[in-house]
């Protein structure tokens, strides 16, 4: 299979991911979303990996699964303080801050 | 590959850090009453411990190289290492009262501080992309947690989460990037990247190469990619904004001049525009927007936003004329003393914020009379940003100039002539502080709080002001430390 | 004592330090300082004239030969250093300054010129100072007065030994700055101070010029030096363009001091300092200044104005004007001061024409009269306000003073002839001398005019004299005779206005004056000295004489029948004359009401305006417009462009599918928008900056 | 004296340094402490200079003395390298001598908000950066003592000025900042294109400008243009200068005006014209016309001044225009003239600061319509001041004269290579004649604004609303501090070769390149 098709592919999910993380109210929503971009770069990876033979694309793709389980679970926390003082998941209620 | 090879000693500082946060989480955990006066100094003294190994690894001289190349100590990692563990220190310092006081103590705070800091100290001698990546998270994720330190302040909600939201979309972004250059090189060995660079590639490889740059950017705070900057560091702790402004965004800047200097630096078409532009870019913003604020945190954030466009000028235009030593140093050496008079000044803040209450810059107002040495010290700090000799800043933006004028090409004239230029007007804004300070009469804000400046918060201005005068008297030092780190590239 | 010159002036220098620290403790609140001084200054210049005249004397008889050619060249018209030994001068100095390669000196120097020029300044100094002693009795600043005097006299004579230009500039500068204080004495009052700073900045005016025209013979000549000067200017090497402009410059300097016209208007004003003052301005310090430098380095003029081609010259024709423009002026002056000082004015206007016609001797013979003569008529004027009229002088308030003021009377009664120049008189052979030469040169058109003049001085004078000494008085006190201290320096004035002028009288074959005072080193050879024309001489005496019948007959009759004022009144251009002279040709009205006034207000206030509104407008334009800039950064771009452009534009373009209304779902995501948007941007430039 | 020699500057640097650590030391109660601490700091720094003054080579004056030359960044190849020649060394000793005078002055009228241990502090931090600004030869340490000089007086201005100081000291900041910025770039770029990298100014001025081309010689003779102009003021940069002036504390203005504006010059003297001597050939008829301008344009606005402190400093605009005349001739001649302006220019309106201020400080006002009679109510003073304006008119005899009247001489006959772009000799010569002749007008604008100053001040009689008033005459401290300068604007009024001799062989070697 061309690599192409990986790419592409990646290059939707990304873009699906961003459109997420810029549509959505809901925190949480967001949150996936960007999960998604994620997943996109670990096809990316795993894709060139297959191509080049090379481990290192897997090594950097399980990290980045690591990393993003990390990163989800901090953002999981922030949310529920967020909806612990106003009562909402969502972001446009997070407009206290501005020159 | 066969069975890695460990350099013990190479890896020492990192290791005491490991060892240090694990103690003090076990400290915190296991001793509840006196934690809360032993983690502090468990942090404090682990950093300093770490320092040693980074002296005698310095005093060695030897490059040691592991991991295939991914994790090198030579003396740019050994630079940047020392100065992270000191930055890391004043921070722990600056937090000190700040956290003991407020209604958020915890332990875990200084562990997450000297987690971010761990990974900074990784950073310095990560030479492959995924290590990069690994480090860059470890600094920037305990961060996110520290933004949102006061959990019970909607307003540090807000800091973390636009600080968290952007984050992670930007770092989506950079391994996207990574992505690319991965599946184009072949290899996330940055040597082998810049082996791969010299050649002829296609346009997306440039692009892969601004995707991950745009990446660092967003750790940098470089417009465009400084939006959640200023609501950030207002809504974060003040001591937790100062490590952003600072240490963090430092670590943006090893990572890009790493991947620059290691990586791209042969297809200066594909990197040196976009870093033209971002320089550009937050240099001119980022001055005058910080014009119009009347939170002083603001105003150093955006303040922060046009110094690190001054950072980035010798870095935009090392791929000139040979003047690639010049520039990276220009980059270093502005660092070093960008950390140390930022630092200061957001001590100063924190000590008035103490004061009053708030950190409007009206509150500094008549501190010239009420408490003349913190207003002098202060107004060094201020200066000291604005470029004014005799303090500091004069300095890091001397070699920014000489980076530019030995590169010598139009764009970087133009952008030297830019940063001439803002670096005047930057002075308004600065200026603006120390007016207030000295040239108004004290104005009654109602609640004050304590006047006593803290013993740690002193020792931490202490530090910094020594550092500001004494690079700012006999710049030698840190431009050594320059030269040092780049005699080897 | 000729080597030693530079004591004279040393010592009132020290009189007024003296005078300025101790004078209020002394009995005579420092006066008898300032008169001592003088007084040994006095001694000592007569002693280095006495030297002069022998070292002269030597040399004419060392020359044997020449001497009794010189006797026998009579009147001749020669060329005056044919026969004449040269006696050098004697100049003594010292590096003063050195910058670059130039070395400036600054010295004394003693020749003819400078001898005589010490003597009239001492002992005319000295006698105002005797004078002022019962003049200025119990004025509220007698001290100051007193060591003003003596710096005044010291700065005199500082220039009159100069060795060099810039040294006489200094000097020059000096006496400006003592008339600045003498004239301002009584500084409480606005019209004295402003009559100070008038004649201040009207000479300094003049010294535009003078500066420029000494920097232009620095520069040609090579050198500050008077003699280098003089000689370079003789020389076949001469640059004539440069001299011409120096020429041009230096007159103006001359112009400002010595009163010509049209800087001539600080000059009566100046009246307005004490009586003793004027004396000593207008006879022997300030105003003799231009003139003295005129004759100082008189080849400069020689060779820049061509002198000895004849025809007019700018010198010859300043001269001139001013003579008739002075003269006309003293006419309608009620003032006695004003009298005398337009006067001084059309005098000065004979000794300046009188270098511009080659009448080298001529100009500093009369300069040498005229000091006695004139101090005499203004230190007459001055007894009678002090002792007759209050302090006013007014000649409306006087009148009939010959019988209660007989000295004072007979006293300014010589002085009067001898101003009018009548035979024989100081006046007449100073006057003779000039007019002689006119002739005899190629100047017809100056001896007319020298004429015109000689016979207006005679009119206004007589009317003057008419005024105040005949008819009846007409003030408000009991005019009595002044005391002594006043009235002896007046007769020995007056002995002087008699006798000085037979110092040179060729009918008598007395030519000593230029014997001793020509020796200057360096004049022009083709130089004319006169015939005595017996012709001339007696047009000049006639005219005077009848001029003076004619002018008292008038005065007479306006004392009876109001004649004069009734032709000013009756007759419209008779008016409309009287009017522009008593307006002073409005000159004043020019420099005061246009130039000054302009200066001072619109062109002032023009730059001054440029300067807050132009030039700081600027400035502040720049600070505005970076805080405007600011504003609009992060308004408009940093919190806007997030909030609303960007915003509007993803709603219509970028995005304009389903989700579009969810996009606006807070100012996180907006952030997040522009930073993906800048990727998007940003990248898609890279892409096709690196394909092509 | 070996070891004086080697560390006399580095002692006269940084001995107020010293003093001012000390001052900072002294609890803020201790007024007494602190006033004699900081007045013997600045006596042992002129104690200091007195002995650089008697182990000076006179007879060697274009040879650079007391040198010290130590590695201080050697990874930019900048050196602490001082040094004295001709030119520095009056400067130096005028700095030395005023400040104490500015001390005493203030011992006993602080300005509000009196606070004298950061007011003197201030002064000897003002000290160090003119002191050191005057010694470098290192064009880094320059640029570092250059705007160490800043500091200071921004904050003199900003706390102890007038109703308008906050203006005024940003203004003053900002200008000169912006010069200095600019100063910076055209250092950089001099140390890369010089034959050899240095910042050294011996070292860059003994190749005259060697490998730089034409072109770019102008560009960087701009730059330092720039930096160099707005300080010194020249027209049009000046604007700051009747600003900070009119609002700065007495002792403020002092410093200003007879020190501060004379870093500006002697940059010109001692970097832009040597370093860059192709560059100087084309600006200096532009230089040259800006000069003239600024003489008649300061005088112009003088007599528009209501204020007598504005009045006072345009007239440095305009004074300051006979010393940048006497630069733009590019000669030996005009460059003496020129340092001998900047001191007298340093003694005479220095002086006339300090009148202002006592003036100010009697009549609480600086509104000439207001005063009038000082001489009726404290003659002291009114002769004072009286002296100062004919001194400050150019009055032969006295120090302004030979600052004045050489400069203006020295424009008949500029260097032959002053032509800019002009081309050819003769109009360059005509340009500069009329210049000069320009600039002797100035002389008589001057003469009216000062005397017309001096009339409305010290002659008449009170206004009603101070008759009354209790005018003291001069002060003690006032005597005290005033007495060294008017000594000097006599003795060399009287004799002017005790500093043309000391500067006129370092000039000759400055011009040097000019002289062809």
């Amino acid at each position: 299979m061309p690599i192409n098709y990986f790419l592409i592919l990646s290059a939707f999910l990304f873009c699906a991911g961003a459109y997420g993380v810029l549509a959505r109210r809901n925190s949480v929503l967001v949150l996936m979303s960007v999960e998604l971009m994620l997943n996109a770069v670990n096809i990316n990876l795993i894709a060139f990996s297959a191509q080049a033979q090379d481990v290192a694309g897997q090594v950097f793709a399980l990290f980045v699964i690591t990393i993003a389980a990390a990163e989800v679970g901090i953002g999981l926390a922030i949310v529920l303080l967020i909806y612990r003082n106003l009562r909402s998941p969502d972001l446009d209620r997070v407009e206290q801050l501005k020159g | 590959m066969g069975t890695p090879y460990f350099d013990y000693h190479a890896l020492a500082p990192v290791i005491v850090l490991a060892a240090v946060a694990l103690l003090a989480l076990v400290v915190d955990f296991v001793w509840k009453d006196g934690g809360r006066r032993a983690v502090p100094q468990i942090a404090g003294i682990g950093l300093l411990l770490a320092l040693i190994p980074v002296f005698t690894l310095a005093a060695d001289g030897e490059t040691r190289s592991m991991f295939g190349g991914a994790f090198v100590v030579d003396n740019y990692a050994l630079a940047f290492a020392g100065f992270f563990l000191i930055v890391g220190y004043v921070a722990v310092l600056m937090s000190y009262d700040y956290i003991d006081e407020g209604d958020y103590y915890r332990g875990e705070y200084y562990v997450l501080l000297v987690t971010s800091v761990l990974g900074m100290v990784v950073l310095a001698s990560a030479r492959d992309l995924i290590t990069i990546f690994v480090a860059i998270e470890t600094v920037t994720l305990p961060t996110f947690v520290l933004a949102g330190w006061r959990k019970h302040d909607t307003r540090s909600n807000e800091a973390a989460i636009k600080y968290f939201i952007i984050g992670v979309l930007s770092s989506a972004v950079m391994l996207y990037g990574m992505s690319l250059i991965f599946g184009l090189s072949n290899s996330t060995l940055l040597s082998e990247i810049g082996s791969v660079a010299s050649g002829d590639n296609p346009a997306l490889f440039a692009v892969a190469i601004f995707l991950t740059l745009a990446g660092f950017a967003f750790k940098v705070s470089a417009v465009p990619f400084h939006f959640w900057a200023p609501d950030t560091y207002q809504g974060a702790p003040l001591p937790v904004t100062a490590f952003l402004s600072v240490a963090s965004k430092a670590a943006g800047f090893v990572a890009m001049l790493s991947v620059v200097a290691l990586g791209f630096f042969a297809s200066p078409n594909s990197w040196q525009p976009v870093i033209w532009i971002l320089a550009a870019a937050s240099i001119v913003v980022g001055n005058l927007a910080a014009l119009r604020q009347t939170d002083v945190v603001r105003m150093l954030a955006y303040s922060s936003v046009a110094q690190g466009g001054f950072i980035l000028v010798p870095l935009a235009v090392s791929g000139d004329n040979d003047a690639a030593r010049a520039g990276f140093q220009g980059v270093l050496v502005y660092i070093l003393i960008y950390a140390a008079m930022n630092m200061g000044a957001f001590a100063c803040v924190i000590a008035n914020a103490r004061r009053t209450r708030s950190t409007e810059i009206q509150s500094f107002s008549g501190l010239g009379r009420s408490n003349p040495a913190m207003a002098v010290v202060f107004t060094v700090f201020l200066f000291s940003l604005a470029g004014i000799p005799p303090f500091a800043g004069w300095f890091a933006k001397f070699v920014m100039f000489r980076a530019v004028l030995d590169a010598g090409t139009t764009a970087a004239v133009v952008l030297g002539v830019l940063a001439a230029v803002f670096s005047v007007v930057a002075f308004f804004y600065y200026g603006t502080v120390i007016r207030r300070m000295w040239f108004h009469a004290p104005v009654d804000l109602g609640d004050t709080g304590s006047p006593q400046v803290p013993g740690a918060l002193v020792a931490a201005m202490a530090i910094t002001t020594t550092v500001v005068v004494v690079i700012g008297v006999y710049p030698q030092l840190f431009a050594k430390i320059g030269d040092l780190a780049f005699r080897a590239t | 004592m000729l080597d030693n010159v530079w004591i004279i002036p040393l010592i009132p220098a020290v009189s007024y330090l003296l005078i300025l620290f101790f004078g209020k403790r002394m009995p005579k609140k420092g006066a008898e300082i300032g008169i001592a001084a003088l007084g040994a200054a006095f001694v000592l210049a007569c002693i280095t004239v006495m030297q002069w005249i022998d070292r002269v004397e030597a040399a004419v008889s060392k020359e044997g030969g020449a001497a009794t050619g010189l006797g026998a060249l009579g009147r001749s018209v020669v060329a005056a250093a044919t026969g004449a030994p040269e006696v050098e001068p004697v100049v003594r100095g010292f590096t003063w300054w050195e910058n670059g390669p130039a070395k400036f000196e600054i010295g004394a120097r003693v020749d003819g010129l400078v001898v005589m020029m010490l003597v009239v300044v001492t002992l005319i100094s000295l006698l105002v100072h005797v004078y002022s002693t019962a003049y200025m009795h119990e004025d509220r600043r007698f001290t100051h007065y007193y060591a003003a005097l003596s710096l005044f006299s010291a700065s005199m004579l500082f220039m009159v030994i100069s060795a060099n230009l810039l040294q006489l500039m200094v000097g020059w500068e000096l006496v400006g700055l003592c008339s600045f204080m003498l004239i301002g004495h009584w500084w409480e009052e606005k019209p004295n101070s402003n009559a100070a700073l008038k004649a201040f900045l009207t000479t300094r005016t003049g010294d535009v010029g003078l500066m420029t025209g000494i920097i232009i013979v620095f520069f040609a000549a090579g050198s500050f030096d008077i003699s280098v000067v003089n000689e370079y200017a003789l020389s076949p090497e001469v640059n004539h363009g440069l001299m011409m402009w120096a020429s041009v410059a230096l007159m103006f300097g001359i112009m400002g001091k010595s009163g010509q016209f049209f800087l001539h208007t600080w000059l009566p004003d100046a009246m307005a300092g004490p009586t003793p003052v004027s004396a000593l301005i207008h006879a022997a310090t300030m105003v003799v200044a231009g003139v003295f430098l005129g004759a100082r380095v008189y080849p400069v003029f020689w060779e820049g104005f061509s002198i000895g081609g004849g025809g007019l010259n700018m010198m010859a024709v300043v001269g001139g004007v001013t003579i008739i423009v002075g003269a006309a002026l003293a006419f309608v002056q009620n003032d006695i001061k004003k009298v005398l000082a337009y006067s001084t004015v059309s005098q000065l206007g004979y000794m300046v024409m009188a270098l511009g016609v080659g009448a080298w001797l001529g100009a500093v013979f009369h300069l040498f009269t005229h000091a006695f003569f004139k101090a005499c008529l203004f230190l007459g004027a001055g007894s009678i306000s002090h002792s007759a009229t209050h302090h006013s002088f007014d000649m409306r308030e006087m009148g009939g003073l010959r019988k209660p003021m007989p000295v004072t009377f007979w006293t300014f009664i010589v002085g009067t002839i001898a101003l009018a120049g009548i035979f024989p008189f100081a006046g007449f052979w100073s006057k003779d001398e000039i007019l002689a030469t006119a002739d005899q040169g190629d100047f017809r058109i100056f001896l007319v005019v020298g004429l015109i003049g000689a016979a207006m001085t005679a009119a206004y004078m007589t009317r003057c004299v008419y005024l105040t000494f005949f008819g009846q008085y007409r003030g408000h006190h009991h005019p009595h005779e002044s005391t002594p201290a006043i009235t002896v320096p007046l007769v020995i004035l007056a002995v002087l206005s008699v006798v000085a002028g037979l110092l040179q009288s060729a009918p008598f074959e007395i030519k000593k004056f230029q014997e001793w005072f020509e020796q200057v080193g360096g004049l022009p050879k083709e130089m004319i000295i006169p015939e005595f024309d017996y012709g001339l001489a007696a047009i000049s005496v006639s005219l005077a004489t009848i001029v003076v019948g004619v002018a008292a007959f008038f005065v007479f009759r306006r004392e009876e029948h109001g004649a004069l004022k009734g032709l000013t009144q009756r007759n419209r251009v008779a008016h409309a004359g009287y009017r522009f002279l008593e307006r002073k040709y409005y000159l004043d009205d020019l420099y005061e009401g246009v130039i000054v006034a302009g200066v001072k207000g619109p062109i002032a206030r023009g730059s001054n305006w440029i300067n807050q509104y132009v030039i700081d407008g600027v400035v502040n334009a720049v600070g505005r417009g970076s805080a405007r800039a600011g504003r609009w950064a992060y308004e408009v771009f940093d919190q806007e462009v997030v909030d609303g452009a960007v915003n509007d534009i993803g709603r219509e373009t970028v995005l304009a599918g389903g989700g579009m209304s969810k996009l606006q779902s807070g100012r996180l995501q907006r952030y997040a928008l522009f930073l993906l948007a800048s990727v998007g941007v940003i990248g898609l430039a890279v892409y096709i900056v690196n394909v092509a | 004296m070996d070891w004086f020699d080697d560390w006399a500057l580095t002692l006269a640097v940084f001995t107020p340094l010293v003093g001012m650590a000390i001052v900072l030391l002294i609890p803020r109660a201790e007024e007494a402490a602190i006033k004699v601490v900081a007045l013997l700091t600045s006596l042992v720094t002129l104690a200091i200079g007195v002995g650089i003054l008697v182990d000076f080579d006179f007879g060697n004056t274009a040879k650079m003395q007391f040198q010290v030359d130590k590695e201080w960044i050697p990874v930019i190849n900048a050196r602490y390298h001082l040094g004295i020649d001709g030119i520095s060394l009056p400067l130096l000793i005028l700095t030395m001598v005023i400040v104490p005078l500015c001390i005493i002055y203030s011992l006993d009228h602080f300005p509000e908000p009196h606070n004298p241990k950061a007011f003197l502090a201030l002064i000897l931090l003002l000290e160090v950066g003119m002191i050191g600004t005057f010694v470098a030869l290192d064009l880094v340490l320059f640029f570092i003592f250059f705007e160490v000089v800043l500091l200071p007086m921004f904050f003199m201005i900003g706390v102890w000025g007038g109703p308008n100081r906050e203006y005024a000291s940003i203004k003053f900041f900002l200008f000169t900042l912006f010069g200095s910025a600019l100063m910076l770039v055209s250092f950089l770029a001099l140390y890369f294109l010089s034959k050899r990298s240095t910042f050294d100014i011996s070292t860059l001025a003994s190749f005259e400008g060697a490998g730089i081309t034409r072109g770019t010689q102008v560009l960087l003779f701009a730059g330092l243009f720039l930096g160099f102009a707005i300080k010194v003021p020249m027209f049009p940069f000046h604007t700051w200068l009747p600003d900070a002036h009119t609002e700065a504390p007495t002792v403020g203005s002092v410093l200003l005006a007879a020190v501060l504006l004379k870093l500006g010059t002697y940059g010109f003297i001692r970097i832009a014209l040597p370093i860059l001597p192709e560059g100087a050939q084309v600006w200096a008829p532009w230089i040259g016309l800006l000069s003239v301008i600024g003489i008649i344009y300061g005088a112009l606005c003088c007599l528009a001044q209501r204020d007598m402190k504005r009045l006072i400093a345009f007239s440095s605009v305009a004074h300051m225009g006979f010393v940048m005349l006497g630069i733009a001739t590019l000669t030996d001649f005009g460059v003496n003239a020129a340092v001998f302006g900047m001191v007298a220019h340093g003694l005479i309106t220095g002086m006339l600061f300090f009148l202002a201020g006592s003036i100010q400080h009697r009549y609480h006002t600086r509104e000439m319509s207001r005063l009038g009679g000082l001489l009726v109510s404290a003659p002291k003073m009114g002769w004072i001041l009286g002296f100062c304006a004919m001194a400050s008119l150019g009055l032969p005899g006295l120090a302004g004269f030979w600052g004045e009247f050489p400069a203006v001489l020295s424009a008949f006959e500029p260097s032959r290579l002053a032509n800019g772009i002009l081309g050819n000799t003769a109009s360059t010569l005509w340009t500069f004649r009329t210049f000069m002749v320009v600039a002797a007008i100035g002389t008589v604008l001057a003469a009216g604004y000062l005397l017309w100053m001096y009339q409305r001040v010290g002659m008449g009689t009170p206004k009603p609303e101070f008759e009354d008033a209790h005018i003291h005459d001069v002060h003690r401290p006032e005597w005290v501090a005033w007495t060294p300068l008017l000594l000097g604007i006599v003795v060399f009024g009287l004799f002017p070769n005790l500093i043309f001799s000391i500067t006129n062989d370092a000039a000759s070697s400055i011009t040097r390149a000019f002289s062809g």
